[in-house]
């Protein structure tokens, strides 16, 4: 029975999931907590996983029996182990500080709304998990409709950004489905193993590097990679908070761990990196993502946006860190993975907890905030202190493997790109923090006559255990890198590279 | 604009029509994708699972884990258009048409005006489009019956010939959606209510999902049907063929609710009041 | 030019596909109207969906389903013969995508003329920048 | 599976396409929409793919062309390109 438990991962989700649509029609009080015992399930399953890939190694379970490349099945080694965690922990984490966002944003449907988070969670997990590249397709788009239907639900421009979304989302899609089908028609099969067998073994006349460009493309559309990246802040900006807090941290990563899955174990090192021959025209575009994205950030008026096009750079960091094609480089962009989506989920939640007292997240409103809602702007602080790179905070050291790892491979604007950044993220937070607290809060700016205080608690403990699992993360980066990091990275490259 | 676009996109067919050169040629048998994985599925799907369409066979056996999440796909297509469009609160002001049957005449209530709800000479009519063709509401009536026939048939023929829950659902759910067009929407959610299909668009995959977990319980994999030969009098083979029909019944099941249900949520525009 | 002929007929199809998915792309960046641009998205993907059919056609094959498949039992059953199954089954599911796409894309549309009064995008982004002077 | 049908069938399809995106009537659109789908059922039907085939008449011709009806009823009727 023991060798079922990665099945509870997805299985339990998806019951549950369906169970909260059905219960939406007839208790609506059941589904939050339908939802939150399904999470804790996933979560612990998840662990779990992670502990028996540590004891004994790559685990394969086969859906419904049949051998691949014959039936589908999964395989789970330390990589996306620990993505399954990080993705389990980012949404529990999610659902318990969003609990009153919800029932607010969303008064007389929150059985639906638990039910599509659930299903977007589903999705993710299943996308990390599987083996197959068609179906990492049909979970892509599980994950992307739940996403649009959860983005789209917000006030003003949310529909018109959300749609934009689903085009750029759907183009990109079907763009990797058009790669997977080039793969398909050269090779014969769909699991991955099975093709990064036979790819070795089959001549080349261009069929497979036009597949590899198509792919890439689609996903870099997926996870907003610079030029393609034009839906991700009106996208995240509008949204209501219970589900942006969700869908930003952790979307983007997911592409980025496909992006290192498809590149590593199905294409293989040699051929995306030797063959292809377009890694530093990657590194250097994602030094212009990180700077563009830096830039853009810098003229924003409002926390959300500006958090949004942090965002665009820091996919720029770990595109760039994996495309620099050494060992740290890519250790660093796993890392960050990590340490990115916890600091994007710290920071849009206290972004959550400021607007639902503040009601705005105007530069301009934000006077004393820090004086009246403490605990949560301490929670504020770590997570920008995280994504500046300052010391004992986990953004430090995947940051530090990605500087180490553009040292090596002797790119060093990709180098001073990362430094630039970092200064100009000093400067954006300080204008957060000098706003609020230095400037003395002013109630002429809250006409609405009610108080500001802090968050309530059910939104502040979360929140505040994010910002530990921060620095908590910081304290154990070095075993993280030794214990599953490392592993991950030569398992793909054989210790080649 | 327009001729960046057209240039850049001339562009991009150009490169790819180039790639194809490496394709192996249109229709030969002996190229990979024909021979690598696909041989299998020929020679040893009735083996298997006892069902001849090879189609059915993979779709719901071999790739079943596929296709319960496209049934998924459906489900929140569903939710979604619930999520995004419902509005339960009720149009102000509001007035509301009536219609005579017998003469034809229309009748106009303002807001608190007496409604003749129960009576048998007056029905209620959209205000925006009054469609009121005798030949087609008659028609749609004598067809819909038949058409429901036929796609139950095609639901639980799927295992010899074409067809299967996925195309009876769609079709099940059309003769509502023909319901609605050719009469008016609050006739067809009468039949076939809100509460109703969002119930059984979650019910048809939790039927799918629940097979397969049901396969967890009685040891085997996950969608693995051949363990629901502990629980029935089957062999292995045939209790495959059997957790096939099942699946697609939950298919069938929520692919029709979801699409009435998209339709009554567009067509309505989230108030459920008036259709197309 | 008896080669050329070949060549056309063994590759015309997967040229048919790249120009249906170029008109589909084309109506989504040149397009402003909304469902036009829904429209192309839907071609993209039905391109696409032709593309793999396409790779599981074989000549002088026919349908995916085995005559007298009881009794005979599978014996005698050349591979040769059937149509490739896969690509048949992974094109279902994607049409099924598609669908759920379309109608998840209609209903944002819906949204999205309820607040602006417009499906052109130019009139929309118009409105966006005129509300955000007002604000201002 | 005849390729003079195949490259007949495909070219109707092309034409549908451009047809499709280019009028100016969204309903005109739509119903151009179901035309297109409706050929691209029978071009699967000539290779073989009769599930594929008959999920896009049901689907693609049947039920997405009712739901763009439904939509363009309930947004607006006209276009500008």
């Amino acid at each position: 029975m023991t060798s079922q438990i990665p099945a509870l991962i997805i299985v339990v989700p998806l019951l549950v999931s369906l169970v909260v649509s059905l219960a939406a029609w007839i208790r609506q009080s059941l589904c939050y907590a339908a939802a939150l015992c399904a999470m804790l399930v996933a979560w612990i399953s998840a662990i779990l996983v992670m502990g028996r890939v540590i004891n004994q190694g790559v685990i394969t379970y086969r859906m419904a029996g049949w051998a691949p490349p014959w039936g589908i099945s999964w395989h789970i080694d330390h990589f996306n182990a620990i993505i399954l965690i990080l993705i389990a922990t980012v949404a529990l984490i999610n659902l318990i500080a969003t609990r009153s966002t919800a029932a607010r944003e969303f008064e007389d449907r929150p059985g639906v709304f638990y039910a599509l988070y659930l299903l977007f969670v589903t999705g993710l997990m299943g996308i990390v998990i599987t083996g197959d590249i068609f179906n990492l397709y049909v979970l892509l788009e599980i994950a992307s409709l739940s996403g649009y239907a959860l983005l789209g639900m917000g006030s003003g421009r949310a529909a018109v950004s959300s749609l934009s979304y689903l085009f750029i989302g759907t183009i990109g899609a079907s763009l990797y489905l058009f790669g997977a089908g080039y793969l398909y028609i050269a090779t014969g099969s769909l699991n991955m193993a099975d093709i990064a067998a036979i790819l070795p073994t089959i001549e080349q006349t261009g069929v497979i590097q036009v597949s590899f460009i198509l792919c890439l493309i689609g996903l870099f559309m997926k996870m907003a990679f610079f030029p393609l990246h034009t839906w991700l802040p009106n996208a995240y900006t509008h949204a209501p908070n219970s589900s942006a807090s969700l869908i930003a941290p952790l979307t983007t990563k997911v592409m980025i761990y496909v992006m290192i899955r498809i590149v590593l174990f199905v294409y293989q090192p040699e051929f995306a990196f030797a063959e292809m021959d377009i890694d530093r025209v990657i590194v250097w575009l994602a030094v212009i993502a990180i700077l563009a994205g830096s830039m853009l950030a810098w003229k924003q008026e409002r926390l959300k946006r500006m958090l949004a096009y942090i965002i665009v750079a820091e996919v720029g960091y770990m595109v760039g860190g994996f495309w620099l094609g050494n060992t740290a480089g890519m250790t660093g962009a796993v890392l960050h993975i990590l340490n990115d989506a916890m600091m994007t989920l710290c920071l849009f939640l206290a972004a959550g907890a400021v607007i639902s007292r503040v009601q705005t997240d105007a530069f301009g409103a934000l006077q004393g905030v820090f004086t009246k809602m403490p605990f949560s702007m301490i929670a504020f602080v770590a997570g920008a202190l995280s994504i500046i790179g300052v010391p004992p905070t986990c953004g430090f050291f995947s940051k530090w493997y990605l500087i180490s790892g553009g040292m090596e491979a002797g790119h060093y604007a990709f180098v001073a790109a990362l430094i630039i950044s970092s200064l100009v993220n000093v400067l954006l937070f300080f204008r957060v923090i000098e706003i609020g607290y230095f400037e003395p809060f002013d109630s002429h700016h809250h006409k609405n006559g009610q108080t500001v205080r802090e968050a309530p608690l059910d939104m502040l403990v979360p929140l505040l255990v994010t910002a530990g699992l921060l620095i908590v993360m910081g304290f154990y980066a070095n075993t993280l890198v030794t214990w599953i990091v490392k592993p991950a990275i030569s398992a793909a490259t054989m210790g080649g590279l | 604009m327009k001729s960046i676009a057209l240039t850049s996109v001339a562009l991009l067919c150009a490169v790819l029509i180039y790639s194809t050169m490496g394709f192996p040629a249109w229709g030969d048998s002996d190229s990979p994708a024909s021979t690598h994985v696909s041989d299998y599925y020929i020679e040893n799907a009735v083996n298997d699972t006892a069902v001849p369409n090879l189609v059915t066979a993979v779709l719901a056996d071999y790739r079943g884990y596929d296709t319960l999440f496209e049934t998924t796909v459906v489900l929140i297509a569903g939710l979604a258009c619930f999520f995004l469009l419902r509005r339960f609160k009720p149009r102000q002001p509001q007035h509301r048409l009536y219609r005579h049957i017998d003469t034809g005449i229309t009748l106009i209530i303002e807001q608190g005006g007496k409604e003749p709800t129960d009576s048998e000479e007056f029905v209620r009519i959209d205000s925006r489009w009054v469609p009121y063709d005798l030949v087609i509401q008659q028609a749609s009536c004598l067809v819909i019956p038949f058409l429901q026939l036929f796609a139950l048939y095609v639901i639980a023929h799927g295992h010899h010939s074409p067809g299967g829950g996925f195309q009876g659902g769609v079709i099940f759910g059309a003769t509502i959606i023909l319901m609605a067009i050719a009469n008016d929407l609050r006739s067809a959610a009468r039949r076939v209510s809100e509460r109703l299909g969002a119930l059984m668009a979650s019910a048809g995959v939790l039927i799918y999902a629940g097979i397969g977990a049901l396969c967890i319980l009685l040891g085997g994999s996950f969608l693995d049907y051949s363990a629901l030969s502990k629980l029935f009098a089957f062999t292995p083979v045939m209790a495959r063929s059997h957790g096939i029909l099942g699946v697609e019944i939950g298919v069938a099941v929520a692919v029709s609710a979801v699409m009435i249900w998209i339709y009554y949520n567009l067509a309505s525009a989230g108030r459920h009041e008036e259709g197309l | 030019m008896e080669e050329l002929a070949a060549v056309f007929v063994a590759r015309y199809n997967y040229w048919g596909v790249i120009i249906l998915m170029g008109i589909g792309l084309y109506a989504m960046i040149a397009k402003t109207n909304m469902v036009k641009k829904i429209i192309g998205m839907n071609i993209f993907q039905t391109a696409i969906i032709l593309f793999y059919i396409s790779t599981a056609a074989k000549y002088g094959a026919s349908i995916p389903i085995i005559a007298h498949g009881h009794g005979a039992q599978g014996h005698g059953i050349r591979a040769a013969d059937y149509m490739n199954p896969l690509p048949h089954v992974l094109m279902l599911t994607a049409i099924v995508v598609s669908v759920a796409t379309l109608g998840v894309a209609l209903a944002l549309a819906v949204r999205v003329y309820w607040n602006y009064d417009s499906l052109e995008e130019d009139e929309i982004l118009n409105q966006i920048k005129a509300g955000q002077l007002n604000r201002k | 599976m005849i390729w003079q049908f195949d490259i007949i069938i495909l070219t109707l399809v092309i034409i549908c396409g451009i047809a499709a995106i280019s009028v100016r009537d969204l309903l005109g659109a739509s119903i151009l929409f179901g035309a297109y789908s409706f050929m691209m059922c029978l071009l699967w039907a000539v290779m073989g793919a009769v599930d594929v085939a008959f999920t896009e008449a049901s689907v693609g011709a049947g039920v997405s062309t009712v739901f763009f009806v439904a939509a363009v009823f309930r947004t607006s009727r006209s276009s500008k390109d």
